[in-house]
């Protein structure tokens, strides 16, 4: 008996043909949805059943949890998967789920909505006893101010409780500097956002960003399944993530894996989390917590041997957590995003050719095929290339590997990027932070324009020659093909003469 | 317009309307709707029957269609209606000679009949080596060797006569 | 310091491939022979160097040990690979490389003479205690031959010894039998062989095919990975691999693992090795030694999480083997043929279209790409499809996914006789032998036929439409496209709209 | 035919020959063996520089080879001998007015310059979101803004006209 009988996935890409796959191995049937672009989409052809929402943006197809809900009822499905971002974290859709006898492969509503409300998040993971970035959030004067910064120790930052994205921070080296940059900061905090309040709070130096993937079943069962290094980011998007973490010893790993499970515990989680933690100098601090599938999770199923989908139907089945597997040799993951790795913008058009990456250690999460159109209307990354080897340096040398294997021709990716990070000496001896991928020479070497140069102009050279009639003509011009296998494809010679 | 599928010994008519509510497609008394859609890679179809979702791999031949579907390959032949009528006039002029030709390119390492032997069908006539395996082609249907148009050890190219039977 | 400076990989296709990943990775550069037709593949265009041999047959190009050992030398190789089959099983040219001083990375000249004479195979095997087939070789009367039947036990088999290929078999089974069938099977021999000599052999019944992956070093050091179970079989060519082997138990893995290690110990074996065996009734016997890496050796790589090429370098470098990890799960290859599944005639053409498998526990060894040209110079085999799972019924359930998603266009391939085998219910009890093939059923069940065919016709009716300029045409004519285009690929287009 | 080709500041000559030996290519005072193939999948060839395999994807837009090549992506330009004398003569007549065009379809969030504001090279111009990314659009050299022809919250296809700069 399968765990469920029909399992609506509510997502589209790469994550959408995750679920679907694990769900059609496990003989769950599936049901794909699909916006107006995504007609052909692969998670569309790969699904046992596929309901069209219409629409093109995001709100009125994979957002509308109106539409979704219907298509889930319209096939009587008893379970829902959401993958990540759309609905997934949200509170309501889930109660509506339930409300509906479908299984919401996730978390309770409530959990979502702790967790989901970053101040009732910090409130409930420091009850719990998850450490936080020292600081002082409430009642700030003068006093109070230089008593909390002696005993957090400096450099401090000032930050705008009404600010974001860096705006309104100020860091304070000493004492000598607490009361001036105080006034500056209410002052500054006045004028951007017409509300003075600031808190302090800890300036983490060179912090790296690690989180712990949890799994918690309907009977308080919660277990871990270690770490994983996210620094390298670009404005917030992680880029590189690898399992182990280098910075972390067995004992610091244990209490931060005992930490996210005391929260999940606080909250009655159920199914598949993710509690982030900036790390810096042995000390780890609470970020938040994702109440999701997590985009990097295959990091972790390489490693543990585990398949974290199938874990998240069973729970959501009612069964219990089982307990993870020694974890073994390390793992990376490269996201392929759509964009131009020179001037990060986004690169759209036809996927035309792809030539995918294989071999020993190498897996790839994609919904690449021949024939995208990679659009505006959705998230821009295309595909997850993740490798394990039995240890680091193997797994860098294979992911490099793999990069280099990995084409996809119509869009530009940033799969330059990533190889410039694995071949930096900062990635490679391990003692990097968030902002490493600021500090990365991507300039290429003197010493490579001669061949690139070559390459380029031997491009044209054939190009001409193909174009022309000239002697010397090298490879076969499809132009000139009989025009009956234009129809639909090729047909398949058995035993014809090969060309 | 009106296409005619034989498969595996199997038959099926099929009538394609593009309608205000989408395509549908009509088989003797039965009626499906249709979601029918060329993926941009010139050789995949996405093919949706009241919402079962298939992804075909399409190769069409004249009236010889390749499917690769659900995992396997299947080979249909599908005539339309002209097709049809044209093949029924051709089809009763038909007879007489049949002709054994290579099916791959490769060397004759045996051949099993001589003139003027009678042959079965499924009867072995040839074997032909290709790819490091022994191929036997045999006789699509009973017959009366007229001729044998090869030798052992030859190397022949797809195509090549071979046998000539009748 | 990588393991050598500088490999020559003397073999073609996907098995070219693999080495050079591993190479690549281990910081070791690689040099790629190719014969004429080959100078578009893969393994010439993702080695560091490449040398033409010239030639199209393989006796011609990769068989031509002093070619190859040209280019070798002209490259200054300090280790040559080479693959399994061609050169690998040549002892002459395995001390003609060590006569070079270039590192062969396999066994010693001597050790692939011993175990390449069958005869003489059998007799290291029986002097180190091996288990052989039970029967009488030497010295055939008819007393004899009835004290030797009784032990060994009927039903038993009378064989001629110039024999081969099936022919000249008799079965027996009891003694009354016995003497009139020696009478034919002489005269048998006789006339079939001008060679009356015969020997008696125990009828082996259900027979499996059971080998064991072992790896010795030049100290003496001999490891054993586990065993794999090779029954699937047409004309002995294998299709459908796996591991563990259902029918052992621990205790008899054991022993065959140390009977394997006993035969390497024997005759100072270094390298990987295979050691075949004949399974049946809880009693297994020695076949043959196959001294190189075995086309499915990556089954036992990813329930060990082990690189059997990196492994082979280490020791070929002088290191000594490391121990085994315990292994995880289950492992299946499918062997992808380019051959007519319904036929098994060659299927020769130009590869137009290729949709990869992908996701969790899908690994693809394979030296396919668009464009590549299937001739009938060299084997058929195109691609091999590995999937792992947590027991055997997910990773059957996984390779069933992974052949579904699996689409090669231009060439037909033997992966729907993979799907049969996999859905068979002989397959998924486990209780098979080297007979399941033949007895699979391929037929189409009539329930599918309407699809298949309404699919079929849907196939023409959208040519049709494509073709002509009806109404409701769908999907893009490639033949209208710029001419731009077609120079060299399409242009990446970055930020432009979306056709 | 002679290639020009200008990359990252640098630029080179290229001249192909095949002769009996091969092809040959001479920048400057060097030459090098090369063995050029294109694959048949029509946008890849395999490149070997005196035995070094190299396996390039390239994509040719006129002047523009867009390159994959050892796991990078690089832009080319590319001029053959009759394009560099025709864009020579066409050079001296250039200058004057410039233009910021949108790179790609969005939204218009944020105008950073006004009418008559003098701007310098890499100053952004415009705030530009797609794809849930902010991508501010650069001044590509020093100028001065004639005209702001977009207004905030603007939705806009790739080349409309964003800015007009002298």
């Amino acid at each position: 008996m399968p765990l469920f009988r029909r399992l609506l996935v509510a997502n589209r890409g790469e994550i959408a043909l995750r679920v679907i796959r694990t769900a059609q191995e496990l003989g769950i049937e599936t049901v794909a949805i699909y916006s107006e672009p995504d007609r052909h989409a692969l998670h569309v052809r790969r699904a046992d059943y596929a309901v069209a929402l219409g629409g093109e943006a995001a709100r009125d197809s994979y957002l509308d949890a109106d539409k979704v809900l219907a298509a889930a009822e319209s096939l009587e499905c008893d379970a829902l998967h959401p993958g990540y971002g759309f609905l997934s974290e949200n509170a309501g859709f889930a109660r509506a789920c339930a409300e509906r006898g479908i299984a919401f492969v996730g978390p309770p509503a409530e959990a979502i909505k702790s967790m989901g409300d970053k101040v009732e998040a910090r409130r409930i993971a420091a009850e719990a006893g998850v450490p936080l970035v020292p600081g002082l959030q409430e009642d700030i004067d003068a006093q109070r101010l230089a008593a909390a910064a002696a005993e957090i120790g400096y450099p401090v930052m000032l930050k705008a409780a009404a600010g974001g994205g860096g705006k309104g921070i100020r860091i304070v080296n000493d004492e000598a500097g607490l009361l001036p940059a105080l006034e500056l900061a209410q002052a500054e905090a006045r004028s951007s956002f017409g509300d003075d309040r600031v808190y302090l709070e800890k300036f983490v130096t060179r912090p790296r960003h690690v989180e712990i993937q949890l799994m918690a079943d309907q009977h308080g069962g919660v277990v871990y399944y270690g770490e994983r290094e996210c620094s390298v980011q670009r404005r917030h998007q992680k880029l590189v993530e690898e399992s182990p973490c280098v910075a972390l010893t067995p004992e610091l790993r244990a209490r931060m894996g005992e930490a996210a499970c005391d929260l999940a515990r606080a909250v009655d989680y159920v199914g598949a989390g993710t509690v982030e933690f900036l790390y810096s100098e042995g000390e780890f601090y609470f970020l938040e917590m994702n109440t999701r599938l997590q985009v990097e999770h295959p990091i972790t199923e390489v490693r543990f041997d585990v398949d974290l989908v199938e874990e998240q139907l069973r729970v959501a089945a009612g069964e219990h957590v089982r307990p993870p597997q020694t974890p073994r040799g390390h793992a990376i993951e490269v996201r392929v995003n759509a964009e131009d790795p020179a001037t990060f913008f986004p690169s759209l058009g036809e996927v035309t050719r792809l030539s995918n990456p294989g071999g020993a250690g190498v897996r790839l999460d994609s919904a690449l095929h021949v024939g995208l159109e990679v659009t505006p209307h959705y998230d821009s990354m295309l595909a997850k290339l993740i490798v394990h080897a039995a240890d680091r340096d193997h797994a860098i040398a294979r992911c490099e590997r793999a990069l280099r294997e990995f084409r996809i021709v119509g869009v530009a990716t940033s799969m330059p990027v990533a190889l410039h990070t694995l071949r930096s000496e900062e990635f490679r001896c391990g003692d990097y932070d968030t902002g490493i991928l600021e500090r990365i020479d991507r300039k290429t070497p003197v010493e490579r324009h001669d061949l690139i140069m070559m390459a380029a102009a031997a491009a044209r050279f054939l190009a001409n020659e193909r174009a022309g009639t000239a002697a010397g003509f090298e490879g076969k011009d499809r132009r000139q093909e009989p025009p009956r296998w234009a129809m639909l494809g090729r047909v398949e010679r058995v035993g014809r003469m090969p060309r | 317009m009106k296409y005619h599928a034989s498969f595996d010994g199997a038959e099926r008519e099929f009538e394609f309307d593009r309608t205000a509510a989408g395509l549908v497609a009509r088989s003797g008394d039965q009626a499906f709707q249709l979601d029918l859609s060329l993926v941009g890679d010139g050789s995949t179809f996405s093919l949706l029957v009241d919402g079962k979702s298939y992804d075909v791999v399409a190769a069409v031949d004249g009236g010889k269609v390749t499917l690769q579907l659900l995992g396997e390959r299947f080979v249909v032949e599908v005539e339309d209606e002209r097709e049809r009528a044209a093949h029924a006039v051709a089809g009763n002029k038909a007879g007489g000679k049949r002709e054994l030709k290579a099916s791959m390119p490769g060397i004759v390492v045996d051949i099993k009949v001589a003139a003027g032997d009678q042959v079965v069908e499924g009867q072995p006539l040839v074997v032909l080596e290709a790819m490091k395996m022994q191929n036997p082609l045999c006789a699509e249907s009973d017959g009366k060797v007229v001729r044998v148009a090869c030798e052992q050890g030859a190397a022949v190219t797809a195509g090549t006569l071979l046998v000539e039977l009748e």
